[in-house]
């Protein structure tokens, strides 16, 4: 008797569960974004960016006469949490493609899952690992860790500068940050002189950089994310470090720089154009879109617009488009993506392919420096 | 950048974080002594002082003294809400749950932090200029000297205030025996109170010196609050002074370990100490092995 | 004469600077109902404290049966056939008035965790004679009709037969019961000196502290007098009444 | 017939557990089951020191660690057998909760607290240093799932399956102990731990034991993450981790075996059907752990308990009249 209660019982939640499908019919599309949480800076734009886009594809008609309706779930930066919301936007709200997530972390505990529910997963973190080896429903939009590597080390060329400090902290960017910076060292000709670490919660480099100030090394490039990069910059000129000092492209809100305040002029990174764009030549081919967006984006929120929301609008416009031409239907979504070509986006031009699953290269960076609380191009 | 330059420039850094460490260790044990808790919000204390400081500095707009003066006031006033809200109402409670308590007050305090001035990294200007004294090759900032000023000062404040008030004297009579101390009068709830309120303020003090060297954000709490917790272990629970030399002692071990052997494991040195002194001498550097036996925790 | 079960000498303990006990030496026969008495302070629950293991004493000995026990930790001491209560009835207030007895069938069984996460025969069989133990003694102190009832909830004074139940479980050669009747009224003091006689009947050393006089007086074979920590007098209970020094004592305290 | 009565609500429990397949397959709905399993696991555990043992571990998030990345290295890398590498996890779990534990619980109060707490620290950091051994921050991908010979547990309902059995094989264990001579002398402990001692039972020699106990359930737990999410990182590590498990114990009820599932369950699906809490997760956490241990420190369970006890009572009275 008890049991058959329970059943019912158990029945009647469950029910609760299943969701109601609406009248029209959406294209639906999941976001999962660390919006709060220790990774909120990188989710919290995130998720205003695609939530912008929705509001503004469905106040212009939607895709093909269907309004686009993006469902965001937080992951909190949690890989137990991101598993299943990726589970629940796959198997409940049925989804045809997936933004996000925003760690490369978050992102490595659902690939399998993506390939697994054939799901084309467009990440917004930056880890190489994320698409080499390729996986076959799996893309992402950062530029990679190496091409940033590759632009810091031409610009070091161009300095004369051959023997380079490296500083990074022991997070899963810094790491990734640190590994292409020792393989690619040779190939520009570049000795690393010191290599140091510290941990994510850091508060103070100044034994690293001591360590540093003793080498004969002629510039510091420093990999990691908030709030260590501050840190990095006024340690460097509590120590009266003189040496240039280059961060990753993890540097990508204005933010920061000010946050260091006068320290922070001169010190140079590898961006996408977004943070640059009023000094950017007006034949830029991404130059009208990264001036809407940052308009946009800074009308519509009050904050800077940062590069981790262009990663966003990068991965969601690739679906809008596909969507545009495709349809929802998941593989076509995804056959469409890897065959993209010409993509403009914040971060740089698109050219996708089977074996490259972010289409990307060097030239999405451009060098900027910090000049009075402001990136400007470096010359 | 020769050797000798080199570890004066370690010393400085060492000295400069075993300070804060050392202000953490201090309010753990003004706690401890009065009540045998372990607050687990100490850090939280440290972060606030900071954060309200930079509130009313940068966006009240107030003069720094007034703000310094301000800031501590608000943070002893939150100590001391803490204790009256969460720790009084309790009849006889268990350590374990007053250490559940201690818990969830720093993550509210964290939580709360959060919401009214978000997850950025927060500065203040340091107090006498950011010019770098040059010393034998080495560097220090204005602001270090200022830190260790003040860490001397609340130093002989304590030493005075424990050793010649009443209010002090009655204190360090409820350390020792709280049952007895009731016995000759003296309100044990209110020492309670005051020493959560001490610490607080305590704590606020070294946010405030330490947010324009190491910035201040919501989640600085936990790790400062480890920190301190070994040098107090690791100077003697309870032992003030123990604290302090255990402090800087640890700050400059930190120091001379993220450059001599490896950077990456730096954070780890101080846990290390303080899971080896747990398991060779609980009683630590300067305390009475006796001590750490008969008092809970 | 019988041989004495339980020797100290020469014990001392200080606090501090405070000496509790000082140089103590003292002997209780087989089968004895031994009482300590003295005035407040006079650091009787400080000796029940070393007897049992929970202190150890600065200097002297302590034997059991001829076996020096001084230093071994307060479980093991409670192994060899130290039974004890607390002056402030310390219960398990988290479990039953049965569960509290079987406890004390601890140093008696010795299922371990494997044999009893797994519930095997031998842990099982156990588990049947701990209980049936446990209800006896519970019987043998008249709480039978309480076994089920949550150890917290019964009164003060069945927490102090609670206590010597559980005690009596471990089937302790001396038994220590510190301040037994505090608390109790006069009916249930009556009935406590009838256990404490039958628990000595059953051959179990009853060593007693207690402030209640008449009780001491009218159950005890042997009593000694401490103060300051100091042996006064040592005698069966008419000696102790007419010994000047022990009147001097108690008459100092209320004068 | 008695093994009916003395296991009647486990039973219902199984039950019920096995009747959700057939309701739903969701997969969404089955993981965020697998998920309360695999808590529920390490919270017993977890349990029995807290609300058994009255001690404080902040630190499980690390034993919990050491079980998912063992197994996780042992099978992905040197493709060593699932039950060899479980068996590993937790053996290597034991013999540093043995470590761990023995300087801390011999000394009195809660010593155990901090050093569990810079335990867990100090894994977190090893965890992110030993990039060669462990991957470092980019934590270990690939690892393969749970198989026994060549069945594959590669779906989330047989995922679930699996979790569930272990967890009741566990629970029907964890409470023989609960009601055996050591569990009674475990529940002492909480009573007094004077009296324990003067029945014999060695305080300190039980908490270490129980603490290593409770180290193992963690690790179990652990290897199960690891091969069903098949991707751990230090994350699993976290301090915040390990405050999450200490407040599903908290809320689901110290000393309370059913705690252990409902804590586990509430604190794992209230954020889901809630969505989000936004920004004030963190303080609604805090503001449950501090309101739980105020005003019911018996937590859900012992709060439940009294609400049907307060209402039986209401029904009897009426029934009188």
């Amino acid at each position: 008797m008890k049991s058959s209660a329970l059943f019912v019982l158990a029945a009647v939640i469950l029910f609760g569960f299943v969701s109601v499908a609406g009248a029209a019919e959406p294209y639906k599309v999941g976001a999962v974004f660390a919006v709060t949480g220790p990774a909120s800076w990188l989710g919290e734009p995130e998720k205003n960016t695609v939530k912008m886009i929705e509001e503004e594809i469905n106040a212009n008609g939607g895709i093909n006469g269907r309004p686009l309706e993006i469902i965001v779930e937080d992951t909190v930066g949690e890989e137990a949490k991101t598993v299943l919301a990726v589970k629940k936007l796959i198997t409940r709200e049925k989804v045809c493609a997936i933004v996000g997530p925003s760690r490369s972390g978050t992102t490595m505990a659902v690939v399998p899952i993506a390939e697994r529910y054939k799901v084309p997963l467009i990440s917004c973190a930056a880890a190489e690992a994320i698409i080499k080896p390729v996986k076959k429903w799996v893309f992402k939009t950062p530029q990679s860790d190496a091409d940033a590597v590759r632009r810091i080390y031409e610009k070091c060329q161009e300095m004369k500068i051959d023997k380079i400090a490296i500083m990074s902290g022991t997070t899963g960017f810094g790491k990734a940050g640190r590994d292409q910076l020792k393989k690619l060292a040779a190939e520009y000709g570049m000795t690393i002189v010191a290599d140091e670490t510290y941990g994510p919660k850091d508060t103070d480099m100044t034994a690293q950089l001591t360590k540093i100030k003793a080498t004969k090394a002629q510039a510091i490039v420093n990999w990691s994310i908030v709030p260590a990069q501050t840190t990095v910059i006024k340690n460097r000129s509590q120590l009266g470090i003189k040496i240039p000092l280059f961060q990753s492209h993890g540097f990508g809100n204005v933010k920061y720089a000010r946050t260091a305040g006068a320290a922070a002029d001169g010190v140079m990174c590898p961006a996408g154009r977004l943070l640059a764009v009023d000094t950017l030549p007006d034949d830029n081919p991404q130059k009208a879109l990264l001036a809407k967006y940052k308009k946009d984006y800074e009308t519509k929120f009050k904050a800077d617009a940062s590069t981790f929301g262009g990663h966003a609008f990068d991965a969601i416009m690739l679906v809008v488009e596909a969507l545009k031409a495709v349809g929802d239907d998941k593989a076509k979504i995804r056959d469409y993506i890897e065959n993209k070509k010409g993509f403009v986006g914040t971060g740089g031009i698109f050219n996708f392919s089977a074996t490259d699953h972010v289409g990307l290269d060097k030239t999405a960076f451009e060098m900027l420096m910090v000049k009075d609380g402001n990136f400007v191009v470096a010359k | 950048m020769t050797l000798s330059s080199q570890i004066v420039q370690f010393l400085f850094t060492g000295i400069t974080i075993g300070s804060i460490y050392a202000m953490v260790g201090l309010g753990f044990n003004i706690i401890y002594n009065s009540t045998g808790i372990i607050n687990f919000a100490q850090g939280e204390f440290v972060m606030l002082g900071g954060m309200v400081m930079v509130w009313l500095t940068t966006m009240v707009n107030l003069p720094m003294p007034l703000a310094f003066i301000l800031t501590v006031a608000i943070v002893t006033v939150i100590g001391a809400l803490f204790e009256r809200l969460a720790i009084y109402p309790l009849k006889k409670p268990s350590v374990l749950i007053l250490i559940i308590i201690t818990l969830a007050g720093s993550i509210i305090f964290k939580g709360s932090a959060m919401l009214i001035w978000g997850k950025e990294t927060h500065t203040l200007p340091h107090i006498s200029g950011e010019e770098p004294i040059e010393f034998m090759g080495a560097t220090i900032l204005p602001q270090t000297l200022w830190i260790i000023a003040v860490l001397a000062v609340i130093v002989t404040l304590l030493a005075v205030f424990f050793n010649f008030t009443m209010v002090g004297k009655a204190m360090r009579a409820c350390s020792v025996n709280p049952t007895a101390a009731s016995l000759v009068g003296i309100n044990v709830r209110r020492i309670v109170l005051l020493s959560f309120a001490l610490s607080a303020g305590i704590g606020a003090v070294a946010g405030i010196v330490f947010t324009p060297m190491v910035l201040m954000e919501y989640d600085r709490g936990a790790m400062l609050a480890l920190k301190g917790f070994c040098a107090a272990v690791l100077g003697g629970l309870g032992n003030g002074v123990g604290a302090v030399v255990a402090g800087l002692l640890i700050g400059i071990l930190e120091s001379f370990g993220a450059g001599f052997i490896s950077s990456g494991y730096k954070d780890g040195i101080a846990l290390l100490i303080l899971l080896i002194v747990l398991i060779i001498k609980p009683s630590g550097l300067f305390g009475v092995s006796e001590a750490s036996k008969l008092k809970e925790f | 004469m019988p041989d004495a079960i339980l020797k100290a000498a020469d014990i001392t303990k200080e606090f501090g600077g405070i000496t509790a006990l000082k140089d103590l030496s003292f002997a209780v026969q087989e089968g004895a109902i031994h009482a300590i008495i003295g005035p407040n302070g006079a650091g009787k629950t400080t000796l029940i404290n070393v007897l049992s293991g929970f202190l150890p004493p600065d200097t002297g000995t302590i034997s059991l049966n001829n076996q020096v026990i001084t230093g071994q930790k307060s479980h093991d001491i409670a192994k060899l056939g130290i039974g004890r209560t607390f002056q402030n009835a310390e219960i398990f207030g988290n479990m039953s008035v049965l569960e509290n007895v079987m406890v004390g069938r601890h140093t008696r069984t010795s299922a371990g965790l494997f044999s009893s996460a797994l519930t095997l025969p031998r842990a099982r069989r156990e588990e049947k004679q701990i209980r049936d133990h446990a209800l006896s003694c519970l019987e043998t102190v008249g709480l039978l009709d309480l076994a089920a009832v949550a150890a917290a909830s019964i009164p003060i004074g069945n927490q102090r037969l609670l206590e010597v139940a559980r005690a009596l479980a471990s089937e302790p050669r001396v038994l220590l019961l510190d301040e037994p009747a505090a608390g109790l009224n006069t009916q249930e003091t009556r009935m406590l000196a009838e256990l404490i006689r039958s628990i000595q009947q059953r051959g179990i050393t009853v060593i007693i502290v207690e402030h209640d006089m008449e009780l001491v007086m009218d159950i005890s074979d042997d009593i000694l007098v401490i103060n300051f920590g100091e042996k006064i007098a040592v005698g069966s209970p008419a000696e102790i009444q007419a010994n000047p020094e022990v009147i001097a004592v108690y008459l100092g305290e209320e004068g | 017939m008695r093994f009916v009565r003395n296991y009647s609500s486990l039973l219902l429990f199984v039950l019920l557990l096995a009747g959700i397949p057939f309701f739903v397959e969701d997969p969404y709905f089955l993981s965020i089951l697998v998920f309360v399993g695999i808590y529920s696991i390490a919270t017993m555990g977890l349990n029995l020191l807290m609300g058994y043992a009255g001690q404080i571990s902040l630190g499980h998030a690390a034993f919990y660690a050491i079980g998912a990345y063992t197994s996780g290295i042992l099978t992905s890398q040197y493709n060593v057998n699932f039950f060899l590498s479980g068996g590993c996890a937790i053996a290597l779990a034991v013999v540093v909760a043995y470590i761990i534990g023995i300087p801390c619980l011999r000394l009195k109060g809660h010593y155990l607290a901090m050093g569990t707490l810079a335990f867990g620290e100090i894994v977190y950091i090893f965890l992110n240093a030993t990039v060669d051994f462990t991957g470092g921050p980019s934590g270990i991908a690939a690892i393969p799932e749970f198989r026994v010979g060549e069945f594959f547990f590669d779906s989330d309902l047989k995922f679930y399956i699996l979790v569930w059995c272990i967890f009741i094989l566990l629970f029907v264990v964890t409470r023989n102990i609960v009601h055996s001579r050591m569990g009674r002398a475990l529940r002492s402990l909480h009573g007094s731990e004077q009296a324990a001692s003067a029945m014999g039972v060695n305080v300190a020699d039980l908490k270490v034991k129980v603490f290593v106990l409770s180290a193992a359930y963690a690790a179990l737990a652990g290897v199960l993450y690891a091969h069903f999410v098949t991707f751990i990182s230090p994350q699993t590590s976290d301090l915040m981790f390990s405050i999450r498990l200490v407040t599903m114990v908290v809320v689901g009820g110290m000393g309370h075996l059913w705690g252990c599932v409902l804590g586990s369950a509430i604190l794992t699906v209230l954020p889901e059907m809630l969505s989000y809490f936004e920004d004030y997760d963190m303080l609604i956490y805090g503001c449950i752990l501090l309101g739980m241990v105020m005003f019911l420190p018996g937590g859900l369970t012992r709060g439940a308990e009294m609400l049907y006890a307060k209402c039986v009572k209401k029904a009897g009275k009426r029934g009188d009249a």
